[in-house]
């Protein structure tokens, strides 16, 4: 009984309909970053920006992202609204002291009397053989470090609302966007990457978990590209009887322990996937999390598939080997069902 | 007036006497945080114990480079400082009290007591600093970019170190504010040294100003770690930045008294090298300089000398007077809701 | 029967007598980093080193850790042996892309064919009252990342085997040192910082945990001043006839499952100390490799007791709230030995 | 020989020849990269596809700038590049093969196919690129310092774009090189864009041999992609390296007739720009002049430029029948034991 119209968005245009409804709506929100103006982003979150707000508004930058993403902190103690692109995660190393020391720490510092409205958003994501320094994920990186909310969508819907809900908080926010999900005409056309997406502003909360698809066997926990792989897997699975409860965590930190928790209570079996490192990372936080609190809820032990603690390759079937895919949920999560 | 270089400054009556207000202050702050700072560290030193711990680094000497920019600053223009900040944190009018309680970790203090002496944030006249080398100078520039884009003629002043100015963020900050044409000053107050590292091991130029040619910008170089200088080189600087003619490197030769941070063994450092510099003390000059033009007595300096000290007593009683945060607190303030 | 000397050496003593015996052994090592010629390091790692082996191998360095971290790894690849400091790890910031996108990758990129026999040395802790920018241990960020061997010893004895282990290692290492176990003179004196060290060079593996009390009942993970909290803690409860396993993990990366698995199938419970922040930290990870593994030996929940996910605040009642100290191992321990 | 500005170049024959063969084996070698790389990615461009997947950055263009300067380097000399590395690599001397075959990601590859186009690393000839914008230049500073450290006179070199010299690790490489006298040469080439950035957009001042200023070190500007003139700028930069004075920085106007990556729309740039560069063609001008000189046949130039497209073939060739590595040793090579 849907009637309203479809309008199929890709997940940059998802994005970048955010920030201009945004940018129409609080003229102090600006964005810069490298290549964000004509280009309209190397994986075009900031599409056709400056074409409607002009290069006052939409700011390309110097290879210089300490002072821009550092700049982006001045202004935005000043009242501004700034969203900084980081073209993509892995180059965080050139300006991590001021995302870190800065963007996260001086709302604390100043005992709350500063505060810095900004969103930092950042491409994140392999798969495509762009080696090791273009490919990682990084979330248990950002996922460790207080003071800054981190949020990784997996839909365009999300995307756009929760872009939206980013600009909109007082907090820093960064925000990671998969590049695979950007449906972007140059990379593998995957049919997650655009969907119905409303016209209007809307907002997603920043720190909510969703489960995507319900089951009642064994919850999988995953992120990003490993959520959509996850529910694939669990399509398969079910066809052997085994029915995953799968959910998004879209948030890195906070982490929605509620959603997590409650499902496993009901399916008394983890499963956690990540695209990122697996030592110290988001597969070792959940579980963690799930040992500690309901521990006795558990049937079998948890299991973690992450990338194997080694750099991203670039030859393809080295990256296949250490990208964490549905064969391989598929495979791990059967094994962890005959557990016991 | 023969004391400084320039014989007849143009520098009303009444600003010299701020300048000259804003030095004693700033001085007699320290010299009381050096008494305070040892407190509880007797006999044996230890950097965690007494009623202000962690590390303190002082700007005794330093104070021209402050007033003398400051000075033609409003509540509206920013300042960031680095690590040794109260000069700066003085000169454009911190709440004094508020900074104390700070130190102290009170939770009066300006970030209830969250972030220190290295850590002060006073958004009220737009000031800020921070422990890491260089890291103020693209805030800064994101605050000149800030009243840019507002329309408005409010100027930004990074204070950093000549050690600082061999840092990446120098660099990229300085390009960006260039090339946006931002109102941004970069104050390197040069004290010849970077921790132990003399300046000759650390900066491959004689001065920072001349690194304006790497940006197309204006440098300027004040020498004698004199006040009066350093108000004309940066009267220009701050009329071409409200003019939106872009940004200015100022270097100002000026002296460390103390060690690198208090408990600093400066084994590094000839021993009679500040008894020297304490003869050459900007604000006895400053003094006599007043004195002499005879448009102030010794009285009304006194009188100055006396409510600037008063100030800064008040300051560290009421620092003193001031609780100390719950400890359930350090959960507050990550994120706003 | 003990016959030998006792030579009471401090940390810091012990780390720059095992780097003057390797510059003795082999002249391509040398010393790079801020004021660690005449200072002798901020935190005495170096102190005498200029003395003995002059400015043309113990250089200080203007604050460029870009630069000089960067040219520490291209002095590498020629073959030299660069140790190089990192005043606090706080600073990583400034310098992370060098850290982690070259230094820790470069080898692997290569195939093997580059190798960069470098150590990073860096400050590590708080405790001081130094406050957000100057107190971090950050354990898990490094250990996250693969491609660097990370350490953080915890004795005298270990700083000067592990420093000179990582000297000798052809692979890069990061070597984490906590400020309070360097016995210096202007901080708080702990005996711990001070012990025997034997005057000739010796090794301690970089991948070994070190069972430093044995225990039957409960099995605590920490590392440097944790590690020592444990033990007291532990000693404590001994009077209440628990009696802890404290494991002293000394590595981050690789860890070393083997000493805490076999503990843990001898204790039955784990309890994971960590100076660090809590989430995406080494307390998760520890936890999850246990749940993970030997989840069947457990015969209570795993606990984690970390920094909670806040900056470091700067006022004592406020700093001594956020990092664990032995009343919280104690108490806790003790609830975690009521459980079941 | 009217062609270039410098009339009477000082340059032996053997170099000039040398020189032009490398410019066609790496021009060659990009065009070939051209087409491969569209391989399996019709009639849909996906960047994952195809036997050679991943960003590729091609330096159709900008040989002058890695012949000018590889001439005078030995295999003891060290080049770090950026993320368009070939023509340096080919300059410089890369085993050609197994540079194909890592590109390719073949388990003969420079590094087992766990690298890639950015990240090609022959020590034997002590070639190394990256994919982080001006990473390289304290890696070459590094070499220089080792260098040194061991008394050699062995120089490095750092090839970097006209974007990547407003990054911090620019401006503390410099410094840092020329405050220990390092024989570093920092090469820009200035090809006008950071990806879609033009350098009007991204850099405070005309050229980047003016920031030398900075650091008290010899700056110069090579105009018109001109590898002659890039020849003898480089001439004295590397003299100088080799003689122990200092670093210098290089500035050389450049053009990127291809996009910033294969399958790059370059909306940003105006269609006849490359057209008109490419009538002004760096190798067809020295093509010319080596016939006006009259010292080289058209035969032998013929023979020099088949011979150089031959190598290029076979290393194609080899990559195309070189194995793919086995899966599992993603696992190896992160630790050496
Ligand atoms: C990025 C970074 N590196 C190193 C340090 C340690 N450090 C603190 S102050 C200082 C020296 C600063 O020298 P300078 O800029 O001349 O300022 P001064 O202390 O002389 O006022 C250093 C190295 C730091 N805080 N941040
Ligand atoms: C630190 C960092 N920031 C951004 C990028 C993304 N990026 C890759 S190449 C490039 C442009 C480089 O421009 P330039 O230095 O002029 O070299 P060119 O591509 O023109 O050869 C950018 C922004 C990166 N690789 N590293
Ligand atoms: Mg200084
Ligand atoms: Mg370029």
């Amino acid at each position: 009984m849907e009637t309203a119209k479809k309008r199929i968005l890709t997940g940059n245009k998802a994005m970048a309909e955010a920030i201009a409804l945004e940018m129409e709506r609080d003229p102090s929100v600006f964005v810069l970053g490298e290549d964000i103006g004509n280009y309209g982003g190397i994986f075009g979150s900031t599409q056709g920006l400056i074409e409607k707000f002009g290069a006052q508004r939409v700011l390309d930058t110097p290879i210089s992202e300490t002072a821009f993403i550092g700049a982006a902190i001045g202004a935005a103690a000043e009242g501004m609204r700034p969203v900084a692109e980081l073209m993509f995660v892995d180059f965080f190393g050139v300006c991590m002291d001021q995302i870190y020391n800065h963007m996260a720490k001086i709302p604390y510092m100043s005992g709350g009397n500063v505060r810095l409205p900004m969103v930092l958003m950042t491409a994140v994501g392999g798969g495509y053989n762009d080696a090791a320094q273009h490919s990682q994920t990084l979330y248990a990186t950002f996922g460790h470090m207080p003071g800054m909310k981190v949020v990784a969508p997996s839909t365009p819907y999300d995307l756009k609302g929760m872009m939206i809900s980013a600009i909109r908080d007082d907090n820093p926010v960064l925000f990671m966007f998969h590049k695979s999900l950007q449906g972007l005409g140059w990379m593998e056309q995957l049919d997650v990457s655009a969907e119905h997406v409303p016209e209007e502003a809307y907002t997603v909360p920043l720190d909510k978990a969703k489960v995507v698809r319900e089951g009642k066997d064994v919850t999988i926990v995953g992120v990003q590209m490993m959520t959509h792989y996850a529910v694939e897997a669990a399509e398969r699975l079910a066809k052997e009887g085994i029915e995953a409860e799968v959910i998004d965590l879209r948030s890195i930190a906070p982490i929605d322990k509620d959603t997590i928790l409650q499902s496993v209570k009901k399916t008394h079996r983890l499963f956690v996937v990540d695209e990122d490192y697996k030592s110290y990372g988001m597969t070792a936080e959940v579980t963690a999390i799930v040992a500690e609190e309901v521990f006795y809820d558990l049937e079998a032990p948890p299991r973690r598939l992450a990338n194997p603690d080694v750099p991203i390759p670039y030859s393809r079937p080295l990256e296949d080997f250490v990208i964490p895919n549905v064969d391989r949920i598929f495979e791990q999560v059967k094994a962890l069902m005959d557990e016991e | 007036m023969a004391t400084f270089e320039e014989k007849q400054p143009a520098v009303s009556m009444e600003k010299l006497k701020w300048m000259y207000e804003q030095m004693v202050k700033s001085r007699y702050y320290e010299d009381q945080m050096v008494e305070v700072y040892t407190e509880g560290k007797a006999p044996v030193f230890n950097i965690g114990a007494g009623p202000v711990p962690g590390e303190m680094h002082l700007s005794t000497g330093q104070e021209p480079a402050a007033v003398g920019i400051c000075v033609h600053l409003t509540k509206d223009d920013t300042v960031t400082a680095p690590h040794r900040p109260h000069h700066h944190a003085i000169a454009k009018g911190v709440d004094l009290k508020k900074m104390t309680a700070e130190i102290f970790g009170k939770e009066t203090g300006l970030g209830k007591g969250k972030g220190g002496h290295m850590h002060l944030f006073d958004p009220d006249v737009k000031f800020s600093c921070g422990g890491i080398v260089a890291a103020g100078i693209p805030h800064a520039a994101g605050a000149a970019l800030a009243s840019k884009m507002q329309g408005r003629d409010w100027v930004a002043v990074a204070f950093i170190g000549e050690g600082a100015a061999n840092a990446g963020a120098f660099h990229e900050s300085l390009n960006l504010a260039a090339l946006w044409n931002l109102p941004l000053i970069v104050v390197v107050e040069d004290n010849s040294y970077g921790i132990s590292v003399p300046k000759a091991s650390s900066t491959a130029v004689a001065s920072n100003d001349l690194r304006a040619a790497a940006y197309g910008i204006s440098g300027a170089y004040v020498k004698g770690n004199d006040p009066i200088a350093m108000y004309k080189a940066s009267e220009e600087a701050v009329a071409r930045a409200r003019a939106g003619q872009g940004p200015t490197i100022i270097e100002i030769e000026t002296h460390r008294y103390l060690g690198h941070f208090q408990g600093d063994p400066e084994l590094y450092r000839d021993k009679a090298e500040v008894p020297g510099l304490r003869q050459l003390d900007p604000i006895l000059k400053l003094r006599n300089m007043l004195l002499e033009a005879e448009q102030v007595s010794e009285k009304e300096i006194e009188k100055i000398e006396k409510q600037a000290k008063k100030k800064v007593d008040e300051a560290y009683q009421f620092a003193r007077d001031s609780k100390y945060p719950e400890p359930e607190s350090a959960l507050k303030d990550v994120f706003t809701s």
